[in-house]
């Protein structure tokens, strides 16, 4: 088994763009959930506004990057200010299911067939990433070090992702030191409490909506920079990736989703590689290709069950937070 | 004069039907709330608890009730160990609980509440419904309500009435004269002796700390997860240092401040204008 | 009101003594409040008034409307009919949390601690006007560090009063019954309210620690507020109250001066009963079945809409101006 | 159009050095919505490998097995990453167009000659791919107007489609439509259906609320729930039903006779009772041999490029696809071109799937379309074929 | 019976197939249920296999009738550059002209060589231009007669819709009622629900369809396994997280990883396609303009009948109403002799056997495919979610309105967006209502 070539994949997905995706939905989510008590299931949801409103802007309208980006922005914006109306004043396990709900609701919008013309349909679109890769300042030759060798083209994904998943910790870190994280955070326990202390309980959690889902929208963009906006990846499964890779890292904390994600992909990248490794060895030679794919998704599975059951709290979570989780 | 509900003792025999033995007990890692707690309580008696706030009284009650995890120390009831028993196991046999906070199920009709107090032995139901509605008729009129649309005092009823609902050897109260009216408070504290005499062993933890050691057989001053005074109900009562810190002067002065003047003149129609 | 052979009055009171009495400085005055649960009529408060700066407690038998009428009047719930005013501004219709932030702040009989903050952020969370909570200004420390200093100050002084010192930093959810019960009272004084409304605060809380906050209560009365507060402690009522109203299956049927009312025999024989004072291990058989049906009719079928049995005679030998001295 | 091949076999200057492994990956669908056409390709595929090691092939080859999953999932896009990070010089796959556009652009990017042995989405043909996407299978300009001309052909006058909403859903049924309303057909309903949908009885309601003489159905996996609906709830005669490339399978577990007299169409050969022996020989289970030749002649079509060149590198294999499939000694066997190219012949390659002659596009110029029938075991049998060049038009 | 290994088979199946074949001939002959052996080796003899240079010829041809009679005799003329052949139809009412090369041609209707009474629907354009040029063959229609086209009523489409919704629609609730037990007892939202349905649907198809046994007996065994699934779910993976005192949310992510496990096992096994079952119940009612099977029908009869058990269950009986209090609050209901484990196994078991159910008819619904369940989990949500969580009869109206809104909503839009509308129903029913149609609000305070 070549474990160079899988250690070295797995390796490179602790930087890939993909990964950076999904550190800044996670720290949208996080904020949501582990500060806010929002159990925003439909992360996927602002990540598909932020990634079409990006392809579209750019495609159809011809929009520069930066302008392309502060659409998706504020197409997130406004799609946090529709879900959040209705919603806000449900009950956690309510908001639970209608923020899936809303964001399959915009899968099926972008998926219906009679909106192919702007959205691509079940299609997708692609080829939005020129106007990106023409900014990029790496030029075209492969550079790096150790398992982590690309092309300008590719770093440039990188740097722009994981530099907006800086600026993301160092932004959620300060709130929630203020005394508007602490605000955010006494919603989580009890909205009634906050209330009747004289705070606005509802455009706290507007705000922290919103920013969630700034960042989801971020994520969104990042998340198709290297691939094609296809409709089918917005699907629940996204969102339920993202809250293991927050989970994972540990739900109130500012590693946490970065971490998260970046072991969720190494551990993906690992079954995979290892499975493929050991059939080319010949020792899984009774199982096909098919089932090698199949495998690793049950690993990826198990893998999962397992950190939960066995960290709970998650790397840099906090036991002790946990034993008071009701 | 009749008898006084706790002037008699109760006869002991040798072994207590419940003991806490030197119990070690917390919630989080390496804090110890109840820090070598002895407790017993023999057969009839009127055990009170009380202590400051965070003493770990209810701390106790949960960890007799194998809710708390115990760290040393054993629990023995009827002479058989029973630490950290679980709940289900300790009402088969015959110990029953009303916990501080959370005590009824919201979503529940009053009615359905008192139902899963007797929930082992669904057959008794009618009967002991019909005891415990004597003891407040509201909640008999009540029964269809939802318990969690009730006022924090109708609450504190139905717990305290699914309790008695099992007809338990053992029962362990936690406050359960908070929130309650005066005249219920008194009615309550009266129905637990009288419960007690007919034979259960109580063990009650209460804020309400005068009322409580009028009628209790013996009582403990828990302090710091320890028991730190014991004694009779009258001694603790009388004792200035139990009062000093645990009791506060304030109901002492109230009584004797309207047995003074405010008792001798009779209520007059006459108004204070300024 | 409908009884005029005697004349009643009180400092704290424009005109006579009765239910729904005029005050002369009313911080709160309610008009035709009703709610009813289904069938149930829970409030039904024709008139009453608050008076200001003084210790107001409300009283009643289980079930008698107190909680919900606090509720009705800080817009946790939504009155049938009915208006009421807050210092002169109506407040129907007001959000829980504007209520809060004119002054009116309450406390809950069922405690709602923060379990996942600590005790001193619950605390914290209880001050107003803080520049921090605006989510953009908490980006820069440097605009609210001030005010976090003061309202720290603030929250130690309150926590060892309460002796909740030594829990400063350990989680809400980590604390005992009365504790919470304290922490609930503390938290809702760091607002400095106009009128702090507490349910049952000391039900739970040890009676020396009872006895040594009565004192900080009263000494918010000289500070100028307005306290009104739901007790069933009569110890309590009678020590510090100036002001006492009844209610009764939803409706105020009597108040006054606490000895006064304290000595009226409906309020006797509906809430405090007969044998209130007589120690219980020293109680006859007799007394006990007395006892035993005043408990059974605590809410005698006699309580009628109308005033207390009109010829009760209003008896007091305290002056008022004696408390507040005290 | 074809590059005079002696120009391309020179080792141009710009055109690498290869690092003397023919690496192979493939892409194809073990899981998703085509997960049934996944086995007989990877067959193709391994076959190819097998006869080129048999046949003496100059260079090493190794195999790389990727998922292409569908459109629904993401597997795609990771696996191509993963093919491009081994440093494959072929990719082959995918089945289905709408995931091949997922990913074709990594390829480009990384610099991997994909050769779909069943992408028939017309989408492609103009797709600007630098030359590095190829493909076996004919595109749908082709199946579309057989399958018009068949629908046509046996009488239905009003035709109803229900077709997948993607690339190949698309422009199948875009040319199916055109070749039946050029006939004086009509075609009064047609439904499109997302990937993933699973309950099919609005669309099949709608598509009867017009009272169609015939109705074709365009889809995958999707078929096994559509059929029942259609057929046994709603009781359409199954001789009025037409399959394509997507559905045409001998795996359906419907009722007998469920099926029984349903026509389809299928780009290819039909495959010789000698190739289908070969083929159950690497994988005793396949049961439809669909794309299998297909599969099998992308593998050797590029092979025979690198031999051509001398070189396995990706460039080098797409600078000679063109040259060896068109133009030059015919030969129908890996181990009869690989002789004349070692030679040094020009070759022109007919494989199991039909001439094959890449247009400049990367696009078979000429192919056979099978049709087929069912009988009342739910087992298709060839029925007639139909040629076509998609070059004079 | 099927023959086994002719069809496509689902790995386990193959594994399973001797046992199942022991099985099977064990269970009593007549059981098993009469499948129509009749049917095989029905292929179509296939026509030879074009042989001859087919790539070079060309082909102008077609096939006329009237209405569905084929029409002999009727000459076809077809005319190209120096080039004019008339085609006459056969018995079957095809013709055909081979043309000599790719190019442009016409084809024109003899109008006089129609038979009596018939006449081209179109008799101004009898004419076809006809260009050889992809393929080698190109044939052309020439409608006769009025054209017979029967087109549905608006009102009978909206009766179909709406007997369809209903039949969905309970599919859902008995599917949702599971999801409703557990979440009321535990405060878990169990994303691995749709696997339970899953694995009722694809266990029924291995007894019915692959192995062949009687309905009643696939269905107890499917039951049964259902429940020891569940049975084995709870002792197994959640009653020592409950020990342990994991977060609901942690938990929630552990039924997220149950889920994926689960179901690329099923595809392990199963195979990735959908199979249909074989019950036998092919019969088709048609009720006035809605036609629907059988199957649909006694479905929706025991989907009613088991709603209407569970609802008594929970309310009547006494482990019901156990079950209501160990959702409210575990430790009391512990504290009141309750045994909490106990009450969620028998919930889990309860749960699982529902869902089983619901798989079975689902299944029959629709067939079965390794990830049915996951597919409409979100639906079972919505219908839990939308009723009032927790509340049993809440999931059965949630679910016949996520059900009716989903298919009548086709009326009027895309069908690709029905389940979309079925969302925003849910959402704008929780704008009104934000404890769910049957929830209930908390008191505060
Ligand atoms: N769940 C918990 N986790 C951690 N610490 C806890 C927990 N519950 C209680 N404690 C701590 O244990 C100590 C004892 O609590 P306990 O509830 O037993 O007090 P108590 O004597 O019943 O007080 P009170 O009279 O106020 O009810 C307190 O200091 C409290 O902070
Ligand atoms: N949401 C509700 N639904 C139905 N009944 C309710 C609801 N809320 C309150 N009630 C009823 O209204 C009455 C008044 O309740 P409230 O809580 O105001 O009483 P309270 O005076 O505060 O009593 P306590 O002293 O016991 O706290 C009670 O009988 C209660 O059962
Ligand atoms: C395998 C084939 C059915 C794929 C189909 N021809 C497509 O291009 O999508
Ligand atoms: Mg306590
Ligand atoms: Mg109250």
């Amino acid at each position: 088994m070549d474990w160079g070539s899988i250690l070295g994949n797995a390796a490179g997905e602790i930087i890939s763009p993909t990964t950076a995706a999904y550190a800044l939905a996670a720290i949208g989510v996080g904020v949501h959930f582990g500060y806010a008590g929002l159990l925003n299931f439909g992360q996927a949801g602002f990540m598909a506004v932020g990634a079409y409103a990006f392809a579209i802007t750019t495609l159809e309208l011809g929009f520069s990057v930066p302008l392309a980006i502060l659409a998706s922005v504020i197409a997130s914006i406004i799609f946090a200010f529709i879900l959040g109306i209705p919603t806000l004043r449900l009950r956690a396990d309510y908001l639970a299911i209608v923020t899936i709900a809303a964001a399959e609701i915009v899968r099926y919008l972008v998926s219906t067939v009679g909106l192919t013309d702007l959205t691509g349909g079940s299609q997708g679109l692609s080829g939005y990433a020129r106007e990106f890769q023409a900014l990029n300042p790496f030029g075209e030759g492969t550079f790096g070090i150790g398992p982590w060798v690309y092309s300008g083209e590719q770093w440039w994904v990188r740097v722009f992702g994981w530099g907006l998943v800086a600026i993301a910790s160092v932004l959620v870190w300060l709130l929630m030191r203020s005394p508007w994280g602490r605000v955010v955070k006494g919603i989580r326990e009890d909205e009634d409490a906050v209330r009747s202390l004289g705070k606005n309980v509802y455009s706290y959690k507007m705000q922290a909506l919103v920013l969630g889902g700034v960042l989801g929208a971020l994520a969104g963009v990042v998340f198709i920079l290297p691939r094609a906006v296809q409709p089918g990846n917005y699907g629940t499964a996204l969102t339920f990736f993202i809250w293991t890779a927050l989970l994972l890292g540990g739900a109130a904390t500012v590693w946490g989703p970065i971490v998260g994600s970046m072991i969720f992909w190494v551990v993906l990248s690992l079954t995979n590689g290892i499975i493929n490794g050991l059939r080319s060895a010949d020792v899984l030679s009774f199982i096909s290709s098919t089932q090698a794919g199949q495998i690793r998704f049950i690993l990826v599975g198990v893998a999962l069950m397992l950190l939960v059951i066995f960290r709970p709290q998650g790397i840099f979570g906090n036991k002790k937070e946990l034993s008071f989780n009701v | 004069m009749a008898q006084a509900v706790a002037s008699s003792t109760v006869t002991r025999t040798d072994e207590p039907v419940l003991r806490t033995d030197d119990l070690v007990a917390g919630y989080l890692p390496g804090v110890n709330i109840l820090n070598g707690c002895t407790v017993d309580a023999y057969d009839g008696e009127l055990i009170g608890i009380i202590g400051p706030n965070g003493a770990g009284k209810s701390t106790l009650l949960k960890a007799i009730f194998g809710q708390v995890r115990i760290r040393g120390g054993a629990i023995w009831l009827k002479g058989e160990e029973i630490t950290s028993l679980k709940a289900d196991k300790l009402v088969a046999k015959g110990v029953g609980m009303v916990p501080q906070n959370n005590n009824v199920f919201p979503s529940l009709s009053i009615e359905e509440n008192l139902e899963m107090g007797i929930f082992q032995s669904p057959k008794k139901f009618a009967e002991r419904f019909e005891f415990v509605t004597t003891l407040f008729p509201e909640l008999e009129k009540r029964r269809r309500q939802r318990a969690g649309s009730l006022s924090g005092g109708e609450r504190q009823m139905v717990a305290m009435s699914r309790a008695l609902m099992m007809d338990p050897s053992v029962l362990l109260l936690d406050e359960p004269s908070a929130g309650l009216s005066p005249v219920r408070q008194d009615e309550t504290f009266l129905r637990v002796a009288e419960i007690n005499r007919a034979g259960v062993t109580v063990i009650m933890v209460e804020q309400n700390a005068r009322r409580c050691l009028q009628i209790c057989h013996r009582a403990y001053v828990l302090d710091q997860g320890k028991d730190a005074y014991t004694g009779t109900g009258r001694e603790l009562l009388n004792d200035p240092r139990v009062t000093e810190l645990y009791l506060g002067t304030l109901a002492a002065d109230e009584d004797a401040k309207r047995k003074g003047p405010a008792t001798a003149e009779p209520p007059t129609a006459s108004g204070f204008t300024a | 009101m409908s009884d005029t052979s005697t004349v009643r009055t009180h400092p704290l009171v424009k005109g006579e003594v009765g239910p729904g009495c005029a005050k002369v400085d009313p911080i709160v005055v309610a008009d035709g409040v009703t709610r009813t649960f289904g069938g149930l009529t829970a409030v039904d408060v024709q008139h009453v008034e608050i008076p200001r700066n003084a210790i107001t407690a409300l009283i009643g038998p289980n079930g008698a409307g107190k909680t919900t009428f606090f509720n009705l009047l800080t817009g946790f719930d939504k009155p049938n009919t009915g208006s009421w005013s807050f210092e002169g501004h109506s407040l129907a219709g007001v959000p829980a949390y504007r209520v809060a932030r004119r002054g009116m702040v309450r406390t809950f009989q069922l405690t709602k601690s923060l379990g996942r903050l600590s005790v001193l952020q619950n605390m914290l969370l209880g001050a107003t006007k803080q520049p921090g909570e605006n989510m953009f200004r908490a980006l820069v420390r440097p605009l609210w560090r001030n005010r976090e200093q003061e309202i720290t100050e603030k929250a130690d002084d309150l926590l060892k009063r309460f002796k909740l010192d030594t829990k400063r930093e350990d989680y809400a959810a980590s604390l005992s019954g009365g504790q919470r019960k304290l922490l609930e009272m503390a938290r809702a004084l760091m607002s400095d309210p106009v009128l702090v409304m507490l349910d049952e605060p000391m039900a739970g809380v040890n009676p020396a620690l009872t006895q040594s906050l009565l004192g900080h209560i009263k000494d918010l009365k000289a500070q100028g507020m307005s306290v009104l507060f739901v007790e069933h402690d009569m110890h309590m009522v009678r020590h510090i109250s100036d002001w006492v109203i009844v209610m009764a299956e939803g409706r105020v049927v009597a108040e006054g001066p606490p000895e006064t009312v304290m000595s009226d025999p409906a309020v006797i024989d509906a809430y405090l009963g007969a044998h209130h004072d007589t120690d219980l291990g020293e109680m006859t058989g007799d007394d006990r079945a007395a006892l035993a049906q005043e408990a059974a009719a605590e809410i005698p079928v006699d309580v009628s809409p109308t005033p207390v049995s009109d010829p009760t005679p209003v008896s007091d030998t305290t002056p008022v101006s004696d408390k507040e001295e005290k | 159009a074809s590059t005079p091949p002696q120009e391309s076999a020179e080792p141009s200057a710009d055109i690498p050095e290869g690092d003397g492994t023919f690496a192979v990956g493939t892409i194809l669908p073990a899981t998703g919505n085509l997960a049934y056409l996944g086995p007989p390709e990877v067959a193709g595929v391994k076959l190819a490998i097998a006869d080129l090691e048999a046949a003496g092939f100059e260079f090493d080859i190794t195999l790389t097995e990727r998922d292409s999953g569908d459109t629904t999932t993401d597997i795609a896009t990771q696996s191509a990453g993963e093919l491009v990070d081994a440093g494959v010089d072929i990719a082959v796959g995918a089945a289905s167009s709408g995931v091949s556009f997922t990913f074709i652009d990594q390829m480009i990017d990384g610099g991997v000659v994909q050769i779909s042995p069943a992408n028939t989405s017309p989408d492609f043909t103009d797709y600007d791919d630098e030359d590095y996407y190829w493909r076996t299978a004919p595109s749908d300009v082709l199946q579309g107007r057989v399958l018009g001309n068949l629908m046509v052909g046996d009488g239905a006058e009003n035709v109803g489609i229900i077709y997948i909403n993607d690339p190949y859903g698309i422009g199948l049924e875009e040319n199916a439509k055109q070749a039946i309303e050029s006939a004086g057909g009509e075609v009064s309903a047609s439904v499109p259906y997302n990937p993933g949908d699973t309950v099919f009885s609005t669309q099949v309601d709608e598509l009867l609320a017009e009272d169609p003489d015939a109705i074709a159905v365009i889809a995958f996996e999707e078929t096994a729930s559509i059929i029942p609906e259609l057929v046994n709830t709603q009781g359409f005669p199954s001789d009025k039903v037409y399959f394509v490339d997507g559905n045409l399978s001998n795996t359906y577990e419907f009722q007998p006779g469920t099926l029984e007299g349903a026509k389809g169409t299928l780009p290819g050969n039909f495959a010789s009772e000698d190739f289908q022996a070969r083929l159950l020989e690497i994988d005793p289970a396949l049961e439809d041999f669909s794309y299998a030749a297909e599969s099998y002649d992308a593998v050797v079509v590029a092979a025979l490029a690198a031999a051509q060149a001398g070189n396995d590198h990706a460039d080098a294999i797409k600078a000679n696809m063109q040259s060896v499939s068109a133009e030059g000694e015919k030969c129908e066997t890996v181990a009869d071109c690989l002789a004349l190219i070692g030679d040094g012949e020009d070759v022109d390659y007919d494989g199991a799937s039909g001439p094959i002659e890449f247009d400049e596009n990367g696009d078979p110029t000429e192919a056979y379309i099978g049709i087929y029938q069912y009988g009342a075991d739910n087992k298709y049998a060839p029925l007639n074929a139909e040629f076509g060049s998609l070059n004079e038009e | 019976m099927h023959t086994a290994g002719q069809s496509r088979t689902p790995r386990f199946r193959r594994w399973l197939g001797g046992l199942g074949a022991a099985l099977a001939g064990a269970t009593l002959a007549t059981l098993l249920v009469s499948a129509s052996a009749a049917a095989e080796e029905t292929t179509p003899t296939p026509t030879p296999t074009p042989t001859g240079d087919f790539t070079t010829t060309f082909t102008v041809g077609g096939i006329i009738r009237s209405d569905d009679t084929p029409l002999e005799g009727v000459e076809v003329l077809v005319e190209g550059d120096d080039f004019e052949e008339t085609g006459t139809t056969a018995e079957d009412g095809r013709w055909a002209v081979v043309v000599p090369g790719r190019g442009e041609y016409t084809a024109t209707l003899q109008v006089d060589t129609l038979p009596e009474g018939v006449a081209p629907r179109d008799p101004d354009n009898v004419t076809r231009q006809v260009t050889i040029g992809t393929t080698n063959t190109v044939n052309v229609l020439f409608p006769t007669g009025e054209g017979s086209t029967q087109r549905t009523t608006f009102a009978d489409t909206l009766l179909t819709r709406l007997v369809y919704g209903l039949n969905f629609g309970l599919l859902l609730a008995l599917a949702a009622i599971g999801i409703s037990l557990i979440f009321g007892t535990t405060g878990v939202n169990n994303f691995a629900h749709g696997e339970m349905l899953t694995f009722g649907a694809i266990f029924f198809y291995l007894f019915t369809t692959a192995f062949g046994w009687n309905l009643v007996v696939s269905i107890l065994a499917t039951l049964l396994l259902s429940a020891a699934f569940g049975w084995v779910q709870d002792a197994g993976l959640f009653k020592p997280l409950r020990r342990r005192g994991v977060g609901l949310v942690q938990v929630l992510v552990v039924t997220i990883g149950l889920s994926i496990v689960v179901r690329y096992l099923f595809l392990y096994f199963f195979g990735g396609g959908t199979e249909n079952l074989n019950t036998g119940l092919t019969d088709t009612v048609a009720l006035g303009p809605v036609t629907i099977t059988a199957a649909s029908l006694v479905s929706m009869g025991v989907s009613i009948v088991m709603l209407v058990l569970v609802g008594l269950f929970l309310t009547r009986t006494r482990i019901g109403k156990a079950t209501r209090a160990v959702s409210d609050n575990a430790s009391l209901a512990a504290a009141s002799g309750i045994n909490v484990d106990r009450v969620i196994r028998v919930v889990w078991v309860m749960a699982a056997t529902l869902t089983g159910l619901s798989g079975i008819l689902y299944g029959l619904y629709r067939g079965v495919t390794w990830d049915m369940g996951f597919a409409i989990l979100l639906l079972l949500f919505a219908a839990v979610t939308l009723g009032g969580l927790g509340s049993a009869f809440g999931a059965l109206v949630g679910a016949l309105i996520i059900g009716l809104f989903t298919e009548l909503s086709t009326v009027v839009i895309p069908p690709d967006l029905r389940f979309a509308v079925a969302l925003v129903v849910l959402i704008l029913v929780l704008l009104f209502r934000p404890q769910g149609v049957l929830g209930r609000k908390e008191r505060i305070g």
